[in-house]
């Protein structure tokens, strides 16, 4: 290594360990918080906490973050399960017919990407309620879904139109009717999609905050921003607590994501295609 | 009865016309061989077979029911891809067995089919393994062993060698062959490798521009093309072709001018042959293996561009000025000759270019076969 | 050459789209419909009657200098995220891709992470970070002897912009960065060699081999910033709730305030539209660029 | 194909109908009254015991409780009432949003069922019942009010030798010598960044100022447009806060400060002082600092405000329009302002009741609480806040004024405009 290059490895070195360095930084604020009292919180900033407590989490966990967690899994499994199986099956359609019409159909589809969530929010809130689905997990999960389609229905579509159809072809041959062929072929072999999908779909649907408010009122049924949030109150907030429920509601996607990263990163270069 | 019968499939897209009026028949165990460029609609017709292309008209009968309108799995068809479409999810005997899989037979019936299948291309090592571990030779057998277990009517390939390094290539023709002749399967296969063509056929059929060139056997294709375009496609090197026009017509003897400073050559059309008009502007076409150094016409003086030596035999381009090729398809206007032998011939160097009468064929500017060459040429040279 | 696998108007190609359709339909085109609708009209989100209004609504907005604020915010931190998320993580991703041969999956999936994290979660971990007070930022500038800004970095209304900017930035470069260093490994290596082979390399290699190759990567990229620009919410609604004095207000705050706070849905329902439309035309420019790519 | 396709709607239809079965409410014989309230400290288990005791009367009624944080639950609530899964019983504010809820019908009109023996009517006194009263009728019952004070740390004003200031002039001066003993304390933290903070500064500042009857015909809008906001008490009001803050009385950033980071320096006894509201003292017990005084916010050199006035924000419940069982929420909500159960209240929740009459038997709460309930119960006036009693927009802008008043992007004439251009926009739309 010449001199100069070693100089530029150095320097590329040090701009991506300070962004990495910045990116850790507010994690780390966040995990020590929640082990500090208010008081040492507000008191001392930034320096590490005298004790080790794990009072915020119990009080975190005291406003029932487990249930909160049971049914953010439940709403996050069940929408992001809606929304790959709607998605794939469109996206399948729109990327192997020839009609015209279709184009205008996946338009419509993904112009539901730009629709902006607070736009409709009054109107998608009366059509829950009157379809009598408040306070439901479905209540959720079906609207989640709905706003996860557009986007995913993208992702598969741009996948779907590098699929090779020897296979489908071959399945059809084999005596599979068209939907055997997506179900027991394209779907089996979609994994980067299905990965890549899941793994969006899952942080916008667990981290999913104002129709989680609006439509959730039942304390049994919250997820958890929604049941996070309630530990600012009316006039107090316990800033521990709220650390310590943030981090376990991290937590999971986190390692979801370390799990699936690699496929992830295999299916977004198909996204740019 | 034929057992693979295509009437009159005509395959329309918004745009242009794949397959405009295509019809042929095959026998019971016949190898059928479709070729040509890439375009000509041979694999259109192929698919089209197989019920992965809806025709727009025409009708196709296997064994003699009309499966026009049929699903691909109820014509009684299995094909095999050029990139063999194994499902990689699958193992090996998976593949093999997904048909019957599909359709809900006992699993022992299935196993069995798949043993004896795999029995047949000697891949029962690899049954466990997944499409990824295999060999591309491997991959190939397995795909034809899926195709087998099928146990169709009708064997489809779709240019099944082509990803096939040389070697295995030839060698997997020969397979082809003889599983051909053990299964006494029709297979229908299609391939621009004229040499596969014309080293596995019963019959070929030469396909151009969604039509049907020529149907025939190997030599009969070599020895009498239908056409020009015929000609060109089958043999290798390919025939030379040399623009001329009738310089004057006497009986049934022809004379042709080649060009300004070239002598004249008179040509006798057989009976039942047609005549071409005084003035009419004609391709005569002569194999490289029947371009020499000796003969009984002298065509022109040539110099030699490049020497090929293959061992047993020399190919030798050269460029005659004079003589004009009629496309540009052929090299740079080079005249190709072979040479059954060694030869000690050099770039640069002049030759004469010879040939005997009997071995020109007569296009007519439509491409339409004039005046064919003597049978006898093999027997001749 | 043509293969259609599926022929048109089948019944199970319609039975296939039909899910996908139903729920985009129902609760997303016809809310946007009703949303349309209602911004003709004025009517509180508890009033029992509609008062039509023609396009009062829209000429209010005109007016309204609130509303051209929030616009101008939106632009504010379209073009920043623009500049920030895109340019940031197509720098790194470049580092990452060619210049760091060490460490590039741990650097990679630490930098992706804030991603996965709730805006809510981030808004929170912000606020108390830049708090004037306590927060380790002012500390921080403190002890390098410098003193932060007098009104709070999230107080003064000419700084409470760039934070959300920063917060952003913070949040989502580790996308762009993994969506570009996708598109960066789809290069073929061969592309460099041979072009290292013409005498091109480094920049020159940068300009005529990478960027042609990551061309429809930036171009989603910069869709996805712009797009999320303007649909930007939970980050400002928790972090300033579009204050300082509206300093922070964006179309997607201003709107939510209008409609649930003051009970103008009629007026919100209009610049809703907007927003909508706004979004709706840069996603058909994304459908186009992407299916020209 | 068709055939197998069909089978595959059935089952889709067959999933989408169980799911919905599933997670459709159970209708029980029994009578379910929805109960909605915020989430303060102890308010789960009042209402849970509440319910309880209820049964005895009513074995049939099963009170379901839900609570929300304090901003969503503004939204919440009305999206709420307007859909079909709202509450029949609900908490809500005293002011402009009763105001607006009982203008768009979705409040019942319970005069009739309150004033009937044993109701909510016969055992609140008339100013409590004022709370929720629109042109004569009942439409809501108080609960509670919560109160501001300053709450000093008696501490640090024994060994400083502090006084308790009698008037905003002295107030300041308290705050200067403060900040000249250690500059670096903060002597009462205002902690805006949510805006409420600054806004009660502004209710009590303005009653200083101006009293509550100078302000009462601006506040809902009755004035005639051109004189509107026009009292320089107003802009004095302002003044009154901006001379604090130049005493140094607040902390630099004040709009960009959590409000329990101020609550925080005061627990933590980092600041001597704050202007807290009667929540806080349970947060004070809570984190071991009861060593601690209150008074009044003083009262204004040439103002015209009373010191027996103060703030005093009564909060209630309400009964949606929509209820299916009216009779029962009403007994319910009677039972809540009974004698035992103001008892209850201030004993688990530490908010003042609106039932005082047993509130001298209270266990487990602290002295200050009773000392401040004691004080609450000698107003003459009770001071609403403007962000409650204001209609929206008018709040908005008052809030965002004070921020930039604060900020010293306004002067505090600039800020009275603005207020002013706000109301008269209103009020030519009414």
């Amino acid at each position: 290594m010449t001199p100069r290059s070693r100089t530029v490895a150095i320097g590329l070195h040090a701009i991506v360990s300070l962004w990495t360095l910045f990116v850790l930084l507010p994690v780390f604020v966040m995990v020590i918080s929640a082990f500090k009292s208010q008081a040492e919180l507000f008191t001392r900033p930034l320096s590490l906490p005298k004790q080790f407590s794990f009072a915020a989490f119990e009080r975190a966990w005291g406003i029932g973050i487990s249930g909160f967690l049971v049914n953010s899994l439940l709403v996050t499994a069940l929408s992001v399960l809606i929304i790959l199986l709607a998605s794939s099956l469109a996206a399948y359609v729109l990327a192997r017919s020839e009609r015209p019409v279709m184009r205008w159909v996946y338009v419509a589809i993904v112009a539901g990407f730009a629709v902006p969530l607070q736009s409709v929010m009054v109107p998608l809130y009366q059509l829950v309620s009157s379809a009598g689905l408040l306070n439901s997990r479905l209540a959720i999960a079906l609207p989640y879904a709905a706003y996860g389609i557009p986007f995913t229905t993208m992702l598969f579509y741009t996948f779907f139109l590098e699929f090779p159809r020897e296979l489908e072809e071959a399945a059809r041959l084999d005596g599979c009717g068209r939907i055997e062929v997506f179900f027991r072929i394209v779907l089996p072999l979609s994994g980067p999609a299905i990965a890549s999908g899941a793994i969006f779909q899952a942080v916008f649907n667990w981290n999913e905050f104002i129709l989680a408010l609006l439509m959730l009122t039942r304390a049994e049924v919250r997820t958890l921003p929604v049941g996070i949030y309630g530990l600012t109150g009316q006039y107090s907030a316990d800033w521990p607590a709220l650390m310590a429920g943030l981090a376990i509601a991290t937590v999971p996607l986190i390692i979801i994501f370390l799990l699936a990263q690699r496929h992830f990163v295999r299916s977004l270069a198909g996204l740019g295609k | 009865m034929f057992h693979l019968e295509v009437r009159d499939v005509v395959k329309r897209y918004a745009r242009f016309t794949a397959l405009s009026g295509v019809s042929f028949a095959a026998e019971r165990g016949e190898f059928v061989v479709m070729v040509g460029p890439s375009g000509c609609g041979k694999s259109t017709l192929l698919r089209s077979i197989a019920g992965l292309e809806q025709i727009s008209s025409g009708s196709v009968s296997i064994a003699g029911h009309d499966i026009t309108a049929a699903e691909p799995s109820d014509r009684g068809v299995a094909m095999v891809f050029q990139n063999y479409a194994l499902y990689p999810h699958m193992t090996v005997a998976q593949n093999m067995g997904f048909a019957l899989k599909v359709a809900r037979r006992p699993k022992s019936e299935i196993n069995a089919a798949v043993m004896r299948a795999a029995e047949i291309l000697r891949i029962t090592d690899h049954l466990a393994k997944y499409p990824k571990a295999l060999s591309g030779g491997q991959k190939q057998r397995v795909a034809i062993g899926r195709a087998i277990t099928r146990a169709p009517e009708v064997f489809l390939f779709d240019e099944p060698l082509s990803n096939l390094d040389a070697a295995l290539r030839s060698q997997m023709r020969i397979e082809l062959s003889r599983l051909h002749r053990q299964l006494g399967a029709t297979m229908l296969y299609v391939t621009h490798d004229q040499t596969e063509a014309m080293t596995m056929a019963d019959r070929i059929i030469v396909m151009n521009g969604g039509t049907i060139e020529q149907i025939g056997s190997p030599l009969d294709l070599y020895n009498k093309p239908a056409t020009r375009f015929v000609a060109g496609f089958i043999g290798s090197p390919r025939m030379n072709f040399v623009a001329a026009h009738v310089l004057r017509l006497a009986g049934r003897s022809v004379g042709f001018s080649l060009g300004a400073g070239l002598a004249p050559l008179d040509l006798e059309f057989a009976p039942g042959e047609t005549l071409p008009f005084l003035g009419d502007a004609v391709v005569l076409g002569i194999r490289p293996e029947a371009l020499g150094d000796s003969g009984e016409i002298h065509l022109a003086d040539a110099d030699v561009a490049v020497v090929e030596a293959l061992g047993r035999e020399t190919l030798v381009y050269s460029d005659a000025h004079a003589l004009r090729t009629t496309d540009s398809e052929s090299l740079d206007g080079y005249f190709a000759q072979l040479v059954p032998s060694q030869s000690d011939k050099r770039p640069g160097q002049r030759v004469s270019l010879r040939a005997d009468r009997s071995a020109f064929v007569v296009f007519a500017a439509d491409g339409a076969t004039l005046h064919d060459a003597s049978p006898a040429l093999a027997h001749h040279k | 050459m043509n293969r259609p696998a599926l022929p048109a108007g089948s019944l199970s190609a319609s039975a296939m789209m039909a899910p996908a359709l139903i729920l985009v339909g129902v609760f997303i085109l016809i809310p946007a419909v009703v949303a349309v609708v209602g911004s003709f009209f004025d009517f509180s989100m508890t009033s029992a009657t509609w008062t039509f209004v023609g396009g009062a609504n829209y000429r209010r907005a005109a007016t309204d200098p609130l509303f051209w604020l929030a616009i101008s915010n939106n632009i504010f931190i379209v073009v920043g995220s623009v500049i920030t998320q895109v340019g940031g993580g197509a720098i790194l991703a470049a580092i990452l891709d060619r210049g760091i041969r060490r460490g590039s999956v741990v650097y990679r999936t630490i930098i992706f992470m804030p991603v996965v994290i709730s805006s809510i979660a981030v808004a929170f971990v912000w606020m108390l970070i830049l708090d004037p007070n306590v927060g380790p930022l002012n500390a921080v500038v403190k002890a390098l002897g410098l003193s932060p800004p007098r009104l709070g970095w999230l107080g003064d209304p000419a700084i409470s912009l760039w934070m959300l900017l920063l917060i952003a930035a913070w949040q989502n470069v580790g996308f762009q960065m993994m969506l570009i260093l996708a598109g960066l490994q789809a290069i073929p290596k061969e592309n460099y060699e041979a072009a290292s082979l013409d005498g091109a390399r480094g920049l020159k290699a940068f300009w005529y081999i990478t960027l042609p190759g990551i061309r429809n990567v930036l171009v989603l990229a910069t869709l996805i910033t712009v797009i999320g620009g303007f649909k930007v919410f939970d980050l400002v609604f928790v972090t300033t709730g579009g204050g300082p004095a509206n300093a922070t207000q964006v179309l997607g705050t201003y709107t939510y305030t209008q409609a649930f706070s003051f009970g103008n849905m009629g007026y919100a329902n209009a610049m809703a539209v907007v927003l909508l439309v706004t979004a709706a035309l840069l996603g058909w420019l994304q459908v186009r660029l992407s299916r020209r790519a | 194909m068709q055939f197998r396709l069909n089978g595959e709607m059935r089952l889709i239809a067959a999933t989408v109908l169980g799911a919905a079965v599933l997670v459709s409410p159970a209708h029980a014989e029994d009578i379910v009254l929805k109960m909605w309230t915020l989430d303060n400290n102890g308010y789960k288990e009042f209402i849970a015991e509440a319910a309880e005791a209820f049964k005895a009367t009513h074995p049939n009624v099963t009170i379901e409780h839900q609570i929300f944080p304090g901003d969503p639950y503004k939204t919440a609530l009305k999206v709420a009432l307007v859909g079909s899964d709202g509450p029949d019983v609900f908490f809500n504010w005293s002011g402009d949003k009763a105001k607006q809820l009982v203008k768009d019908k979705l409040a019942l009109d319970i005069t009739d069922l309150g004033t009937a023996p044993g109701g909510f009517a016969t055992v609140l006194p008339e100013g409590w019942l004022d709370a929720f009263r629109y042109d004569g009728r009942l439409y809501g019952a108080a609960i509670d009010a919560v109160s501001k004070y300053v709450f000093y740390d008696k501490a640090y004003f024994a060994e400083h030798n502090v006084v308790i200031p009698k008037t905003l002039g002295e107030l300041g001066n308290l705050c200067k010598a403060i900040r000249k003993t250690d500059p670096d304390t903060i002597p009462m933290p205002l902690g805006n960044k949510t805006r409420w903070t600054a806004i009660h500064w502004m209710t009590m500042l303005n009653e200083r100022a101006m009293g509550v009857a100078g302000t009462a015909a601006d506040y809902d809008l009755t004035r005639p447009a051109d004189q509107l906001y026009t009292d320089p008490g107003y802009a004095k009001a302002f003044q009154a806060l901006v001379d604090l803050q130049d005493a140094g009385c607040f902390e630099d950033a004040p709009n960009a400060t959590e409000y329990a980071i101020a609550d925080s320096m005061f627990a933590t006894r980092a600041s001597p002082m704050e202007y807290c509201g009667t929540w806080c003292t349970s947060g004070l017990d809570a984190a071991g600092f009861t060593d601690y005084g209150f008074f009044r916010l003083p009262v204004m050199d040439g103002g015209k405000g009373s010191a027996d006035a103060n703030f005093l924000v009564p909060e209630g419940y309400q009964v949606s329009a929509k209820t299916a069982h009216p009779k029962e929420a009403v007994e319910w909500l009677s039972f809540l302002v009974s004698d035992q159960q103001g008892l209850k209240f201030a004993e688990k929740v530490q908010f003042l009741p609106s039932n005082t009459k047993l509130i001298d038997q209270a266990e487990g709460v602290s002295q200050s609480f009773k000392d401040i309930a004691r004080d609450v119960g000698t107003l003459k006036q009770g001071v609403n806040v403007l962000d409650a009693l204001l209609e929206a927009t008018v709040a908005d802008a008052y809030m965002n004024a004070t921020v930039e008043v604060l900020n010293r992007t306004l002067t505090p004439e600039q800020a009275v405009t603005k207020i002013r251009d706000a109301a008269v926009a209103v009020q030519a739309k009414q």
